[in-house]
């Protein structure tokens, strides 16, 4: 692997860039691997780079249907932050910010993690009581998080309307300063070029359509639009589509897939610092190194495979987005588009073991995975070498389903009296 | 926004409606007779198709009436509505599609 | 007594005054004096009730101004009396349906009605209902629950002609449902011409 | 008033309506009819901004909606400020203010242009190559320095003061584009009497035919059959015509977006015009006939200001009588810029033509432009453009078949036309889902299977003659109407066909220029094969790692000439390396169009009650509870909140208050199955209530979780009262109807709403009883006949109420349920009639303190979707003997049986008057490290008055155990000790209920 750096840059500048190579090699599939990753997004990329640099199993391969992270990862409105209620998403959520915290370095490629901040409007008297429960509860879990008074609020964030005019005035906030955002492409490109440095095959537009399993009823390998791959084990990493490839291994999963839709304005100069989410009107809102602002909207109420949501989508969110910040409505909306997000009963994930042995499993994601990339990578890579999950992973298990051990975030958040 | 024929109402606005997931998901006459698995199951596990799907809908905004309908969860077209309690005139294909 | 106070002095929530723009934009906003209403459900159904016809297809309204009777789903009606038949109008429609399972719900405080009128009454009313409004799919004589911006209304429109709609909400979206007929009414102007102005 | 560029003739402008606006403060003059960028040509100015990047000097490369670089800050007065608007599409009126952007100090002298010596640095994706080390440098330096380069214009920072609408519209045939194809496919559809909608971009209907001077339709000029055209579909009822109106979006089921711009171009617009109108078309047929886009040609500094594209130059002459130049190259590979090269000449400006193709390619038109008397050079290729705020001259040679090329020569110009070929604007199609198809004889993508119900027309599915597109248009309008009438029309022929070209051949070395491909982006041919070096193989890949087709204008001038580049690089065919999939918008679309009205008062609605006026009278403050606004407080003069709760607390314990409880849920549930149907949804049993008599009820969801409670009222064996939480009314009742419906239609039960008919007046404490007797009657008050949790119809001050004895204070309460018309009047006469006993109004806050000083539970703050029965201790409440209600089963799952589960328990502070935080975490132990075990959160906590103290409820691990124990709850400073407490705290033995 060539080593990006300023000099690299540099030198490579004086001919003309000529000599920068491939970021990741385009080999033919293998027989057969030890592992085999389906699905090539952010979280598969980096499960393939920690089970190459943590565990030293290198003879992997990472299938993906289309291009690397052309899915959610690449279609993500980027926030990342890890001021999660329960014990269980906050260590999770943790882990993965701290994994960022030296992504860039640790990749050798510059994920333009920007550390600006996430804060969330409380704008009415249950808002501020459930954050303020995320404030104390993420303070004991060691996870930076403040409660900013509407002033402080309007000093973090001079955009923000206080003057208390608003259909929901806003009360105040919570802030975790070391949340942020980062580049959604350059995240699974400099997995990517990692893991494949490291040994890594990375197949592009090779879809799996078959998993075949031994008489014992244990995956054995993949049928793909590229032949039969074998496979030691197989890490299912499919996101929207997760529960048609575990529906090759007659695995029923508690998953649904719905449209989830985002959209970015005309690249502006900075008026935004930070990330601001409000749930009580449903909005959230950055803005890019490119200057847009980057606006996400929420899931139609079906599911559906089209990465097409309805138009009243985006027009809820954006009477949202005008209502706390009206000085956006002259802003124009430069480009729309959808995902598909894979969501469970507690809207929690579920990463680790499933029925069928050798078949493992990481999805259920839902709207908010990306920032959990590369602890999500980190700890499916313990699962897969290891089979069994790492502590962290432990409690996002199928079997909580059955037991009602659920990890309900939402829940907790978000109930009006 | 989709465009949904009530079998009272006829088409109409998809913002009128709300979605109740998978339909023919009947509730066990006798929950206690369920294991926690099976019980889980009922709960939690839904068809995710590629494809046909036969999904819930109430017409909340309109005649107030739940009703099921069969539609191809890759285009989003619908292919039929029919009434609560009703079966569909073909079987949706329950399998996923590859 | 009873009846007496119940149905005199009620205090509504919108002023009856309607908007002065409305000649000049031809739209009329006119909010509806105390009436009295009656939610009705019944399955299987009679032909008719106290007079008023429950066999029509749903979606259509039946009756005069004075009273109504709008059939919203397969079991469901809205009834609109004026203030001072309501009770004996309640009461005949309960005595014909004694025996079979029914409900008659006195929902008249409930619910707040406004007139909407005048040749472009359709434009202000499809800047938040996205039904079709055209003659052929909303003629007069129709009647349906639906959605105008974020409340729910039921929107009929009367027998005759010109275009005379009634918007009815629950009251404590009476505000908000008057405000938007109010801005819809302004924002309807005439679409852009063909020519540069 | 010089113009000194202005044509002596020509154009559908109106010379005798002069207009002025400023450009970077300096006085522009145009005409009726001018765009800005028209209005700056006339001027002579080119120069018009600065690229995103490398700070390129840049100028208008387009007359349309692709324009990428001529982006302006447009002022049309306070609060009327916004940035990056094409001056190809903003109409020139008297009082604009425009700026040009990006750029420091001043557009002429652009200290960001270093970038443009720093750019063999800065090439595609270089930042994620450096800015890496020191790591803390990124947040701190870096990147501010990055997102102070880029953005283009200046966000908006005033509140908008216009107004935005929305229309939600049907028809039968809606037809975009009002261009050849477009008039026809409506004049066919307008003809069968269906409702037709034709929406049109520019502020002139006719497209092409604006510039049109030269073709006949049908024996007439092309002017002449547009304005009959026009005039024939502007008189027929059956059609709306909308100018200005982009159609942006299309979306599933044929529902189809529009933005219409109503104001903006005029200088005097009515006070209540909105500025722009939202168009949501349900259409049951849509022709898509949105016309085309010239490609630019790649060459080495390809950017320079004066340099257009072919047809632009041509549109700026005919339709705007605009020179952008007296000495004008066209540059092209195809024949429509030999018509524009005709054009020129016939207004009398130099013009010579260099084209790439050789000789025996080329077609009529190279016979027709040389007999005009202009310079023709076929075979030959651009190497460059001279020049630096303005091209001064393109360098061009012959090219021979081998790619080689020969001698340079330079042709001195101010202005060129280039032309790579066009592009069918086949982004609505995309959008719908249809499959795009390549078509190598066209060198583009056109629709191919469709996915709604559309068809496309004209230019933009590749018919480029004018005559076949007037056919082709007036037969897809006819089908789409349903009718199979087809008209014939005859046309003069237009030139077609041109050579596919990505970059254009060049003896320079390619990694020493710069041939631009998406001009807004500053992205280079080089900048397209660095990446597919790097292994971005995919479009999708290369876009988005390059940028390219990522700008205001998405891609429309650069997509097919970036694909193409792509394809060379890896030597694929075109359709190999994929298409990009077309997203909403088509063109940038304000966020004000899309929210149309729904801002401020019309957001969302606020919900009020019949008391609310009274209530705002007497000083009430107000807090938000889901729609609603409730009256939070009743603050007296000189009083804060804690002084008005402990106020309002004392008079309830004390004398009574009066509280608005109007915003509860109701629901009336008749039939004869309800006692059965209410048996099934709730956890305690119904069937033995007996009327006249309430009961608290408890409802879960089917995973066991609490989802609502509240008082439920027998009124007659087959009618039931139900209340819910105020927040949770229409979810209830959305959980009542699924059931009832889909699960046991078989129950003979009908639910109706009557949450608003009822208006619901709390009179509680000691008093309340001698408050309301006068006024009540036909109903026996005496303890006796009216016991706690019992329900009586009767009349108060003459109006038919029902009356509940019922307590959420642990008081002697009422709640008289009035109808809502008449509950103001009634809420007057009895707080007159409780004046005597000192009758106090109270709010929101108050009642929350006298519920929890008696353990009462509020769902939704106690319970947050996660909580049982059992965890709230009202397992008591479950009836035993019923074999099944809705959340039973799950309440035996192992993980809701296990121990440890949170209990709710009372919390008192060693400091009596410490009041806890609501969401305080608890530990058992302060020294432990972090992550530190939490036991569980508080709840709720309140200074009560009547305890003379603080008291907190609390969700605890294993609390009902814990009695007595001391736990450590957090506070902004640190932990304070509480001791664990029933959760009761007043009146334990529920006495004062009874008073």
């Amino acid at each position: 692997m060539r080593r990006f750096s300023l000099s690299s840059l540099l030198s490579e500048s004086l001919r003309g860039h000529q000599g920068w190579g491939r970021q990741w090699r385009d080999p033919q599939p293998k027989p057969a691997y030890d592992v085999v990753i389906v699905g090539g997004g952010g979280h598969g990329l980096a499960t393939a780079y920690y089970l190459a640099t943590v565990h030293g199993i290198t003879n992997v391969a990472v299938l993906e249907k289309g291009w690397i992270g052309g899915g959610n990862t690449g279609r993500n409105t980027t926030i990342i932050r890890s001021n999660y209620l329960y014990d269980e998403s906050a260590a999770l959520y943790e882990h993965a910010l701290k994994l960022w915290e030296g992504l860039s370095q640790e990749l050798n490629y510059n994920v333009m993690f920007s550390q600006r901040g996430v804060l969330m409007l409380a704008h009415n008297i249950h808002d501020v009581q459930s954050f303020k429960r995320h404030v104390y509860a993420n303070r004991l879990n060691g996870i930076d998080n403040e409660w900013l008074s509407k002033e402080e609020c309007k000093a973090f964030c001079p955009p923000i309307d206080i003057s208390g005019t608003l259909r929901y005035p806003v009360l105040g906030g919570a802030l975790q300063r070391r949340a942020g955002t980062a580049r959604h492409d350059a995240v699974a490109w400099g997995y990517a070029r990692g893991a494949d440095a490291r040994g890594v095959d990375i197949i592009q537009n090779c879809e799996v359509k078959g998993i075949r399993r031994d008489a014992s009823g244990a995956a054995i390998g993949v049928e793909t639009t590229r032949g039969y791959i074998g496979a030691g084990r197989i890490g299912v990493v499919a996101a929207g589509h997760t529960s048609t490839v575990m529906a090759m291994a007659d695995v029923r999963m508690p998953l649904e897939s719905y449209p989830l839709q985002a959209l970015v304005s005309e690249p502006v100069k900075p008026v935004f610092p930070c990330v601001v989410m409000s749930n009580a009107v449903h909005a959230y809102i950055s803005q890019s190194d490119k200057g847009e602002l980057v606006i996400g909207a929420g899931t139609d109420q079906y599911t559906s495979y089209s990465q097409q949501g309805g138009l009243h989508i985006t027009t809820h969110t954006l009477d949202a987005i005008c209502e706390v910040f009206p000085q956006f409505t002259r802003m124009r909306m430069l480009r729309s588009w959808g995902g598909i997000v894979d969501v469970t009963p507690d809207r929690s994930p579920i990463i680790g073991k499933t029925p069928v042995p050798n078949l493992f499993v990481n999805c259920g994601w839902g709207t908010g995975g990306f920032k959990a990339t590369p602890g999500s990578g980190h700890v499916f890579a313990h699962t897969l070498a290891k089979a069994e999950p790492h502590p962290i992973n432990a409690p996002f298990t199928l079997d909580r389903f059955r037991t009602g051990r659920l990890i309900d975030e939402a829940a907790a958040a978000a109930v009006a009296h | 926004m989709l465009l949904i024929a009530c079998p009272h109402c006829g088409n109409r606005p998809e913002t009128e409606f709300r979605c109740g997931g998978q339909a023919h998901i009947a509730r066990p006459t006798d929950p206690a007779a369920l294991d926690d698995a099976a019980w889980s199951e009922h709960l939690f596990v839904r068809a995710n198709p590629r494809g046909v799907h036969a999904e819930r809908w109430c017409h909340v905004h309109g005649c107030g009436r739940w009703f099921n309908a069969l539609r191809d969860t890759v285009s989003d077209r619908f292919i039929e509505t029919y009434p609560a309690g009703a079966e569909p005139s073909r079987s949706p294909d329950l399998q996923t599609r590859a | 007594m009873l009846e007496a106070r119940y149905r005199t002095a009620r205090a509504l929530p919108l002023a009856r005054t309607a908007l002065p723009e409305g000649q000049r934009s031809g739209i009329l906003i006119q909010p509806a004096v105390a009436e009295g209403r009656f939610s009705l459900r019944v399955r299987d159904p009679a032909a008719a009730a106290g007079g008023l016809p429950l066999d029509r297809p749903i979606n259509t309204l039946a009756g005069d101004d004075r009273c109504w009777i709008a059939r919203l789903g397969p079991d469901e009606w809205l009834i609109g009396t004026a203030e001072a038949e309501a009770d004996h109008r309640a009461a005949a429609v309960a005595a014909d349906l004694a025996g079979r399972a029914h409900a008659l719900v006195d929902v008249s405080h409930r619910n707040v009605g406004i007139d909407v009128s005048g040749a472009r009454a359709a434009v202000a009313l499809n800047a938040g209902c996205p039904l079709d409004l055209g003659e052929a799919a909303f003629p007069a004589g129709s009647a349906t629950r639906t959605l105008l911006g974020k409340a729910e209304i039921v929107l009929i429109r009367r027998p005759g002609d010109a275009p005379r709609y009634r918007v009815e909400c629950w009251r404590s979206f009476a505000t908000y449902v008057h405000g938007f007929l109010t801005e819809a009414a302004l924002g309807a102007g005439p679409e852009g011409r063909v020519r540069p102005q | 008033m010089a113009q000194p560029f202005r044509l002596s003739r020509g154009g559908r402008i109106d010379r005798t309506r002069p207009i002025r606006f400023t450009f970077n403060g300096r006085d522009v003059h145009g005409f009726q009819g001018d765009t800005v960028a028209s209005a700056l040509l006339a001027e002579g100015r080119h120069l018009v901004g600065r690229s995103f990047k490398y700070h390129r000097p840049r100028g208008i490369l387009s007359h349309g909606s692709d324009e990428p670089s001529a982006l302006l800050s447009v002022d049309r007065g306070p609060g009327r400020i916004d940035p990056n608007n094409r001056a190809s599409v903003v109409e020139a009126r008297d009082g604009l203010k425009t700026r040009s952007q990006n750029h420091w100090p001043s557009l002429e002298h652009d200290i960001g242009a270093v970038n443009d010596l720093l750019s063999p640095v800065f090439v595609a994706g270089f930042y994620y190559k450096t800015f890496m080390w020191p790591r803390k440098f990124w947040d701190k330096v870096y990147e501010p320095f990055i997102r102070a380069a880029a953005g283009l214009g200046k966000a908006p920072t005033e509140a908008d003061p216009d107004r935005y609408a929305n229309r939600h519209a049907h028809c039968d045939v809606l037809v975009v584009g009002a261009g050849p194809a477009g008039l026809a496919a409506a004049l066919a559809a307008a003809r069968t009497g269906k409702r037709v909608i034709l929406a049109d971009e520019q502020a002139e209907p006719g497209g092409a035919l604006l510039h049109e001077t030269r073709a006949e339709i049908d024996g007439r000029p092309a002017s002449d059959w547009l304005a009959a055209t026009l005039a024939d579909l502007d008189a027929r009822e059956n059609v709306i015509l909308l100018s200005r109106t982009t159609v942006f979006g299309y979306y599933n089921h044929n529902h189809v977006a529009m933005a219409e711009r109503v104001t903006d171009h005029l200088p005097n617009a009515s006070g209540t015009a909105p500025r722009e109108r939202l168009w949501q078309v349900r259409a049951a047929e849509v022709v898509l006939a949105g016309g085309s886009h010239e490609r630019p040609l790649v060459f080495a500094d390809n950017d320079r200001p004066g340099i257009l594209l072919a047809e632009s130059v041509r549109v700026f002459v005919n339709r705007y009588g605009v020179a952008p130049g007296r000495r004008i190259v066209f540059a092209t590979s195809g024949a429509s810029a030999y018509t524009a090269a005709l054009d020129a000449k016939a207004a009398g400006l130099h013009v010579a033509l260099v084209d790439l193709r050789p000789e025996a390619d080329c077609g009529p038109e190279l016979r027709q432009l040389r007999a005009a008397g202009v310079e023709v050079l076929t075979g030959h290729t651009v190497i460059g453009s001279k020049g630096a705020k303005r091209v001064t001259g393109l360098l061009v040679a012959p090219v021979g078949s081998d790619g080689r090329c020969g001698g340079h020569r330079l042709l001195p110009c101010d202005c060129v036309g280039m032309s790579g070929g066009w592009t069918p604007a086949v982004h609505l199609f995309s959008q719908s889902r249809g499959k795009l198809v390549y078509d190598a004889e066209l060198d583009a993508f056109v629709p191919g299977t469709s996915a709604q119900a559309e068809r496309s027309a004209g230019s933009a599915k590749g018919t480029y003659d004018l005559a076949a597109c007037l056919g082709e248009g007036y037969a897809a309008g006819a089908a789409a109407a349903g009718s199979a009438e087809r008209r014939a029309f005859t046309a003069t022929p237009t030139a077609t066909g041109f050579l596919p070209v990505r970059a254009m051949p060049t003896d320079a070395n390619p990694t020493k220029i710069r041939a631009f491909v998406d001009f807004q982006n500053d992205v280079t041919a080089k900048d397209i094969k660095l990446a597919v070096r790097e292994g971005f193989h995919s479009i999708e890949h290369v876009k988005r790692y390059t940028t390219t087709g990522m700008a205001t204008d998405q891609g429309k001038t650069s997509n097919m000439n970036a694909l193409g580049i792509v394809a060379g690089q890896l030597d694929k065919a075109l359709p190999g390396v994929g298409t990009t999939t077309f997203r909403p918008p088509y063109t940038p679309v304000t966020f004000g169009a899309l929210v149309g009205p729904a801002r401020h008062a019309l957001f969302d609605p606020i919900r009020t009650t019949p008391i609310h006026g009274w209530a705002e009278a007497h000083g009430a403050l107000f807090e938000n509870v889901a729609l609603w606004r409730r009256a939070w407080y009743f603050p007296k003069p000189g009083e804060d909140m804690h002084a008005a709760v402990a106020r309002e607390c004392a008079a309830v314990r004390e004398g009574v208050g009066i509280f608005d409880a109007s915003t509860l849920g109701k629901i009336e549930i008749v039939g004869p199955d309800a006692a059965e149907f209410m048996n099934r949804l709730y956890i305690n049993p119904w069937l033995k209530l007996e009327p006249g008599r309430c009961r608290y009820g408890l409802m879960l969801k089917e995973d066991g979780y609490i989802l609502d409670d509240g008082v439920v009222a027998r009124v007659a064996p087959d009618c039931f009262h139900v209340t819910t939480t105020t927040g949770g009314a229409a979810r209830v009742l959305a959980h009542m109807e699924d059931y009832l419906q889909t699960e046991w239609p078989d129950l003979q039960v009908f639910l109706t709403s009557t949450t608003e008919q009822w208006a619901v007046i709390a009179l509680q404490g000691p008093k309340a009883r001698a408050v309301i007797a006068p006024l009540v009657e036909g109903i026996d008050l005496s303890p006796e006949a009216f016991p706690h949790m019992a329900m009586r119809t009767g009349t108060i001050c003459g109006v038919p109420i029902r009356l509940f004895r019922v307590s959420f204070t642990g008081e002697l309460g009422f709640e008289i349920n009035v109808p809502a018309d008449q509950a103001r009047a009634v809420w007057e006469a009895v707080y007159a009639a409780g004046e005597p006993y000192g009758i106090t109004p109270y709010g929101t806050e108050t009642m929350h303190v006298l519920r929890a000083e008696k353990g009462y539970i509020i769902v939704g703050q106690e319970t947050d979707g996660t909580v049982t029965p059992d965890d709230v201790g009202l397992a008591g409440m479950i009836a035993k003997a019923k074999k099944d209600f809705v959340g039973k089963r799950s309440l035996s799952r192992p993980d809701v049986v296990a121990a440890g589960r949170k209990q709710l328990v009372g919390l008192v502070t060693e400091d009596p008057k410490r009041v806890l935080d609501e969401g305080a975490q608890i530990v058992a132990d302060t020294d432990q490290p972090i992550p530190m075990t939490m036991l569980g959160h508080v709840t709720s906590s309140y200074w009560s008055p009547n305890c003379g103290r603080s008291i907190a409820m609390a969700l605890v691990a294993d609390g009902r155990a814990l009695q007595g124990s001391t736990l450590h709850v957090t506070t902004p400073e640190g932990f304070i000790s509480v001791t664990v407490v029933d959760p009761v705290f007043l009146d334990p033995k529920g006495e004062r209920i009874n008073a």
